[in-house]
């Protein structure tokens, strides 16, 4: 089916996006690799997608370009439907996981190849794709076969490629996954000045939450084919609606309690819990866990925990700990800031957080 | 992004294999050198009388240039109409396509002598015999199936993702095809060329059937000639073939970079 | 038929079946023309009337393919030609193999002369080549010679007979199942080597085990190929074979040229084709094992 | 001007009867313009007759009268006789076939033939090839070749058979003892190459292409008729019926089977002649059968085929394994 | 040469390590990959090799593995040069970074390879296949191609299919690319447990700074196919030798002086620069600078910039700031621990952090 039915159509042009996914399901054989997706993305949006290995974002994303047909629901672009529109005819650039760059061209070639399609005037194309190979920089290599280039290079020109035209909407799979720290900070910023400059539409599918929450302006927690959370990074940083959102967007340490009367028992302490009964889940991120090796400060309003440090591990900005309390290995973490030493396994501390940094969740 | 180690067990066994592939061939070599009138081994004599022989038969050298155009007409037209059944029958696969390609490849299985006469029996009264139409049509029923099987084969193992990502860039599907599937099928598009090329130009039971009065072709004409004399010219020919085939690829290969067709 | 997408993963869905008909419609003629057409008419001839002249008569009957079936030459042709085939088949996997890797991994102008190397016996006419053979294999050839030379007495008949055939076959495919072999070499992903190599596998190990399955289309493709051509080739046989082998394509030959017997020739061509049918239906089902 | 079409045999055929036939026949008739059609063998004419049966493009056909006859019972031809063409009342009486509408235009028969360097004596009889000194130096073309049903039939009559259409039980028992010998059954292209080569010492063939090749290869090949006697095999011309040249073919026919064609083929390919006007020269004719006509024993070649069948069955399972 | 002379096995013997590599050099036609590399690692150590793309990591792991020949140098293990040992008789593991799993095997049989090819009994690599599977934690996926699977889920079974055989040294080429922090996580964690308990020795190639520091005994730091520097995570995030290994090991600020007597000249405050004279480069990490609104703190033994805020960004557990102070944007962070607000770009802040933070090298 072609086109939509008029009922339908007007229903579909009432999405709020410049892109809105309605419905959007894939089903191989056994199995429901998307089910069904709901999503509005704002023009010159940038919304990352961020969800464990095999939930199915890069589906997701073949199905928005039209390399997969979905097995049901709609994908409407500026309240156009665009079910069997051709991938060609979409405006769309996508930057593939794994690159698929063209092994008979140089990178140059590459590069140039969809301003040719677009039939960009020679010498413009030339001057673009001199710009695009430099932001990616790989200035000096434009006459390298891709087969000549490590798999961080090779990244680049597939996000030189797909950046270079423009398109209106930009798909972007893991596009930073095989770059250093160093470079990757580089290009997000790149991709995001550029994204913003012109005005593009785009996805950016990612599994470092880190750079899902810096680089966008909405966030879109997948799982199991399924959308858990959409929502600004503070949002689903600090509020994470599900116990699966709260583990996979930031650290988290889960302890069991049991709730009754608008509050839960857990470890020994009492945390609020308004309108949870019987098991919960109770979580804390490791990061607002404030460890302290004196007395414990006496702040009545501060969820307390003594335990011992297990494991400390240098990391560079921080110390990490791994601490036994109440039965639980937690986690938790210390700034190198003020050069502190690393506590020794063994040494007694206690962990104090706020009681809005608890999470509390039906057990699952 | 590396260079491969060949191993010594595979170059002694793909040297012991060429030596076997060749072993005729390096026979035929003296003997085109014979001085003596018919093919034996070892000649009694050397001569290069047998090259001279060549250039001064006329009817060899006409249908040398006969077969030539054939088997360039033949080729041209098994990719032209080979590469789009390929095409359709491995990415568009409609319905029955896998009858489809067993019916495309089932002209190979008749012996050419029984597909000879058949076709005969269907040309003739076409006009088609003794016709460079007629040959032409004739050898491309036996260079297509090799055509789409190869093309089949080598479309089949190129990786989607690379054209997928033309068709985000704004490629249309022929484009696609164009600038992207064709250079990567490059090693199947070349073994196809060299096949249906060297079919047709080797072809000499369907040729005997269409060949006319007028037009012959060289292997029909070498096939005459060595029915009626075994003189050590037909093993000069072969010689001069490969000889000629080796030269001008080298040169293609020098000017127009042919191994990098090969090259990944 | 706004949709022409690329995408192949339900290519029934998407693809266009105008686009595709409108692409086969070519090989489709020529197909008809060439074969289909051709065909029918040999069923048809099949069916005629034999007359002992070698005339066809004007009726129809079924006596060539009653006599053909009941009598035991044709199962005799039928099993050894697929026997034979099958043999050489292998032979030629076996001896172009090594020659179709070692290309794979060769580069540059020696590759290229290696190609035509590899070639050339195609570029010589069955008959010189023949020679060739006859210089090598016959009774007072280089092989006889050299076992002689080796001290035996009376070295083994190497042509004119079925040893004969399968060696000139064997050769004659061997370009045919080369350039088969080089086109499914796509997969051979050097990487694959290497992490077989990293997991403790010998080379031998790694080609057995990787290698060899992943070049496993190129050398159904070139198996079929050698098939088909070893099933109907009556030249080589006619030549290498010294009038004592007996297959399905030289009979067809005698009894199309010699005996003049075209409705048997056309009874035993479509035994070919019903023999390769079944043949190529076990190589789908093969080949979807590889997949 | 008439095109006239004319098919047979190619290669060194076409060569010599070109040269010998079609070229004063174009001088003498410079209002007909000859097209040799060549083909490799008659079964490729009568291929070619069938296919063109409703609108035929050749108009004149050389081919052996076994397939001549093929093409007789299909009305594939014109009956040719004394009233459409006068040259037939000179004919040999076994020219003519009652039931074939052609007429013979060339006689050949079987020869032994032998490397003149390995086999110094001409030898007397066909089972010279049995002899051990022969040990796989023995070429034949086997059945179902002409060639090597005519051994079959000499050795049958030389043996006592009497009626080769009952029975050739004693020529195979015959060719089964020289079997062993036999280096090739198929010799290829044909069983001259071999023999002048050395690559074997003795075969059966053909008189004219024996002929031809003995003068190429300076005497390397020589045949000789034995004791035994020999077979004809007859080449006939015949008239396709409806032909687009009938006038035209009518004419050639007619010179193919005069006296001066006759003997300018004989003196250049050694066919014997069919026309019993013919004179040929004494070297020519000392070449060909027409000395031995006493030895060459009748055949019906239309009868024969009845039975080709039945003997190549008989070959297979009592001849060839005694080669293997 | 597969066998060095007896006065240099002497010498490559001295070697410390268990794994020595002794000038490894790597050339192609008009480039040096890996240039004249010495590195000892000792039995059981886990080293990463930390690096920015093209830098010759992978290349270096390769020539280790045998893969590739090293144009000069050596490689000893446990005093064995193996020089002309083939790949398959060095016992080593590699997981490799385009995952290279065999396509024509199911996921189980990818994983069993190594231990086939190794003679494990049947029973015994059925076990252990089972459990490195589910370590990847792809149990009920056994029977599944790579091709159906997402790409982190190939680059587990990579991780599977080497670890599994427990090699005597693991070769692990940016093995955690393509999973999400979450799983990374558990899976490093993972496989520095399987590391220690079976005593395996690992070089471990990351373009994750993080995870470099966290996971190893020892770091080393590649640029340009040169070692840069070799240290603990410590040393090479407190005190690294070169600006390269400053601005790759962590992020970092960069202002530019000029150092006369001891003492450098940066943005109008004096640090101490000894040793150095003329055009310096000072470097901060981030980090280390604490950003305060209020009167700056008065603590004489810090240095400290005055500036405004360009850029707040949100970044889960930090808030990231972009600062204008001297003429430089620099960068810094707040935590998110407290609760604070982003600040609004425009704030004007200060910067505050201690001398031993601020490195100094010679101006590049
Ligand atoms: N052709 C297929 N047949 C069956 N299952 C498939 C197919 N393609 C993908 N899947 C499954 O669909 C699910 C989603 O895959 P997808 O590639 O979208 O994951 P992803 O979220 O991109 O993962 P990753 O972060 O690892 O790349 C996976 O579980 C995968 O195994
Ligand atoms: N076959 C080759 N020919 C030429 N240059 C090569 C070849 N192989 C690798 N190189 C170059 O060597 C350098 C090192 O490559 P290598 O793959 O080791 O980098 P890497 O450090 O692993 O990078 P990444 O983190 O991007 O994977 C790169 O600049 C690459 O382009
Ligand atoms: N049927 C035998 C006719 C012999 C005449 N020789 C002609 C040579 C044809 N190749
Ligand atoms: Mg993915
Ligand atoms: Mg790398």
């Amino acid at each position: 089916m072609i086109h939509a039915e008029p009922a339908e159509m007007t229903r579909l042009a009432q999405g709020q996006g410049f892109l809105s996914l309605r419905g959007l399901t894939r089903r191989y054989d056994h199995f429901t690799a998307v089910d069904d997706l709901n999503l509005d993305v704002a023009k010159g949006e940038l919304v990352a997608f961020l969800g464990p290995s095999g939930c199915g974002k890069t589906t997701s994303l073949r199905m928005i370009a039209g390399l997969v047909p979905a097995s049901s629901g709609h994908i409407v672009v500026d309240g156009r439907d665009l079910t069997g529109v051709a991938p060609y005819k979409r405006d769309m650039g996508l930057v593939f996981q794994s690159y698929a760059l063209f092994p008979h061209m140089d990178i140059a070639r590459n590069v140039a190849f969809g301003l040719e399609m677009r039939k960009v005037p020679k010498a413009e194309a030339a001057q673009r794709v001199k710009e695009a190979i430099a932001m990616v920089r790989l200035t000096g290599r434009e006459h390298h076969r891709p087969a000549q280039l490590s798999g961080g290079q090779q990244q680049r020109v597939a996000l030189a490629r797909a950046l270079v035209v423009r398109p209106s909407i930009l798909l972007l799979d893991e596009p930073l996954s095989n770059l250093d720290a160093k470079l990757r900070d580089e290009m997000r910023t790149e991709i995001r000045d550029i994204q913003k400059r012109l005005g593009i539409t785009a996805i950016f599918v990612t599994h470092d939450q880190m750079e899902a929450l810096t680089i966008c302006d909405k966030v879109v927690v997948m799982n199991h084919g399924r959308l858990e959370q959409v929502g600004t990074p503070h949002e689903i940083y600090e509020h994470p609606k599900t116990a699966f959102v709260a583990g996979f967007v930031g650290r988290i340490n889960r302890l069991s309690g049991r709730a009754s009367g608008g509050v839960a028992q857990v470890a020994g302490i009492t945390v609020s819990a308004p309108g949870f009964e019987g098991d919960v889940d109770v979580m804390v991120r490791p990061h607002r866990m404030v460890l302290s090796t004196g007395p414990a400060p006496a702040d009545a309003g501060l969820h307390q925990l003594s335990g011992t440090v297990t494991r400390a591990t240098f990391a560079g900005d921080i110390l990490e700990y791994e601490v036994e309390a109440a039965g639980t290995l937690l986690k938790t973490e210390a700034s190198t800031r003020g050069g502190e030493a690393l506590l020794a396994p063994g040494t007694p501390v206690t962990l104090s957080w706020r009681p809005q940094d608890t999470f509390v969740y039906a057990a699952s | 992004m590396d260079e491969r180690p060949v191993s010594p067990a595979l170059k002694i066994a793909a040297g012991l294999m060429f030596l076997f592939l060749l072993a005729p061939l390096l026979v035929v070599l003296p003997i085109s050198f014979s001085g003596d009138d018919f093919m034996a081994f070892p000649p009694s004599s050397w001569s290069a009388k047998w090259y001279g022989a060549i250039f001064a038969n006329s009817v060899m050298m006409n249908a040398f240039w006969i077969s030539l155009a054939l088997a360039f007409v033949v080729t041209v037209l098994s990719l032209g109409i080979g590469l789009p059944a390929a095409y359709a029958l491995v990415r568009l696969k409609p319905p029955g396509a896998e009858a489809l390609s067993n019916l495309f490849s089932a002209p190979l299985l008749l012996p050419t002598i029984v597909l000879g006469l058949a076709l005969l029996l269907v040309f003739a009264p076409m006009g088609l015999i003794g016709s460079f139409q007629g040959l032409v049509a004739a050898h491309l029923i036996v260079t297509l199936p090799y055509a789409v099987r190869v093309l089949s084969t080598a479309l089949a193992n190129l990786p989607l993702t690379v054209e997928e990502a033309a068709g985000m860039l704004g490629a249309r599907p022929l484009t696609v095809f164009f600038r992207v599937t064709l250079p990567m099928m490059r090693s199947g598009l070349v073994s196809t060329t060299a096949l249906c090329f060297l079919v047709s130009f080797d072809e000499v039971v369907l040729s005997l059937f269409m060949t006319g009065p007028r037009l012959q072709t060289l292997p029909v004409a070498m096939y005459n000639h060595v029915d009626q004399q075994a003189d050590p010219m037909a093993a000069a020919i072969s010689v001069l073939l490969v000889v000629l085939t080796l030269a001008v690829v080298l040169v293609v290969d020098r000017t127009a970079g042919l191994t990098r067709t090969f090259v990944k | 038929m706004t949709s022409l997408a690329l995408s192949h993963a339900e290519p029934r869905r998407l693809g266009p079946l105008g686009t595709a008909s409108a692409l086969l419609l070519p090989i489709a003629v020529v197909n008809a023309i060439g074969f289909l057409w051709p065909v029918v008419n040999l069923l048809k001839m099949s069916f005629r009337e034999a007359q002992a002249s070698g005339a066809l008569g004007a009726g129809y009957n079924l006596d060539t393919w009653t006599s053909a079936l009941t009598d035991s030459f044709t199962l005799e042709l039928i099993t050894n030609s697929v026997g034979v085939s099958l043999l050489i088949t292998v032979l030629t996997l076996i001896a172009s193999y090594p020659i179709a890797l070692y290309l794979h991994r060769s580069t540059g102008t020696w590759r290229t002369v290696l190609m035509v190397l590899v070639v050339a016996p195609l570029l010589t006419s069955a008959v010189v080549r023949t020679y060739g053979w006859i210089a090598i294999l016959s009774d007072r050839g280089l092989v006889a010679n050299a076992l002689m030379a080796l001290g035996m007495a009376e070295p083994p008949r190497l042509m004119f007979n079925l040893t004969g055939v399968v060696i000139g076959l064997t050769e004659i495919l061997m370009p045919y199942m080369i350039l088969a072999l080089l086109s499914g070499f796509g997969r051979l992903d050097p990487r694959l080597e290497e992490a077989a190599l990293t997991l403790g596998a010998s080379p031998l190990k790694t080609f057995w085990r990787v290698v060899l399955p992943l070049t496993a289309p190129g050398m159904a493709l070139g198996g079929l190929l050698c098939f088909v051509l070893a099933i109907s080739s009556f030249v080589t046989p006619k030549l290498l074979g010294g009038g004592r082998v007996f297959l399905l394509a030289t009979e067809i030959y005698d009894q199309a040229i010699v005996t003049l017997n075209w409705p048997l020739a056309a009874t035993l061509s479509m035994i070919v084709l019903v023999v390769f049918g079944i043949s190529l239906t076990l190589y789908a089902r093969a080949l979807r094992r590889i997949a | 001007e008439t095109n006239l079409t004319v098919m047979a045999y190619s290669g060194l055929f076409q060569e010599r009867y070109t040269k010998a036939v079609i070229e004063p026949f174009m001088k003498a008739h410079p209002d007909i313009k000859v097209t040799f059609f060549p083909l490799p063998s008659s079964a490729a004419m009568l291929g070619n007759l069938r296919a063109q049966k409703a609108a035929p493009q050749a108009d004149v056909v050389i081919m052996d009268v076994s397939v001549s006859k093929a093409g007789t019972d299909e009305g594939l031809f014109t009956k040719i006789d004394e009233t459409n063409i006068p040259n037939v009342k000179d004919l040999y009486p076994n020219a003519r076939i009652p039931s074939v509408a052609g007429v013979g235009v060339t006689f050949d028969n079987l020869v032994l033939l032998y490397n003149a360097e390995q086999v110094k004596e001409a030898p007397k009889s066909w089972m010279e090839m049995a002899k051990a000194p022969y040990k796989g130096k023995v070429v034949i073309p086997g059945v179902p070749d002409i060639q090597g049903l005519g051994l079959v039939l000499i050795l049958n009559k030389a043996n006592g058979g009497t009626d080769y259409l009952a029975n050739v039980d004693k020529g195979l028992t015959a060719v089964a003892e020289i079997a062993p010998n036999v280096q090739t059954w198929e010799p290829k292209p044909e069983v001259y190459a071999p023999i002048i080569t050395g690559q074997a010492a003795l075969g059966v063939g053909y008189n004219a292409r024996a002929q031809v090749n003995s003068e190429q290869s300076g005497g390397k090949i020589k045949a000789t008729i034995p004791q035994e006697g020999t077979i004809f095999q007859i080449n006939t011309i015949n008239l396709v019926a409806g032909a687009p040249a009938a006038e035209a073919a009518k004419t050639f026919v007619n010179y193919a089977l005069s006296p001066e064609a006759q003997k300018s083929f004989t003196e250049t390919m050694f066919y014997a002649p069919t026309n019993s006007k013919a004179e040929i020269t004494g070297a020519a004719l000392d070449r060909t059968a027409v000395k031995n006509l006493d030895k060459v024993m009748a055949v019906d070649w239309i009868a024969l085929a009845q039975v080709r069948d039945k003997i190549a069955e008989q070959w297979r399972r009592r001849v060839l394994p005694a080669s293997r």
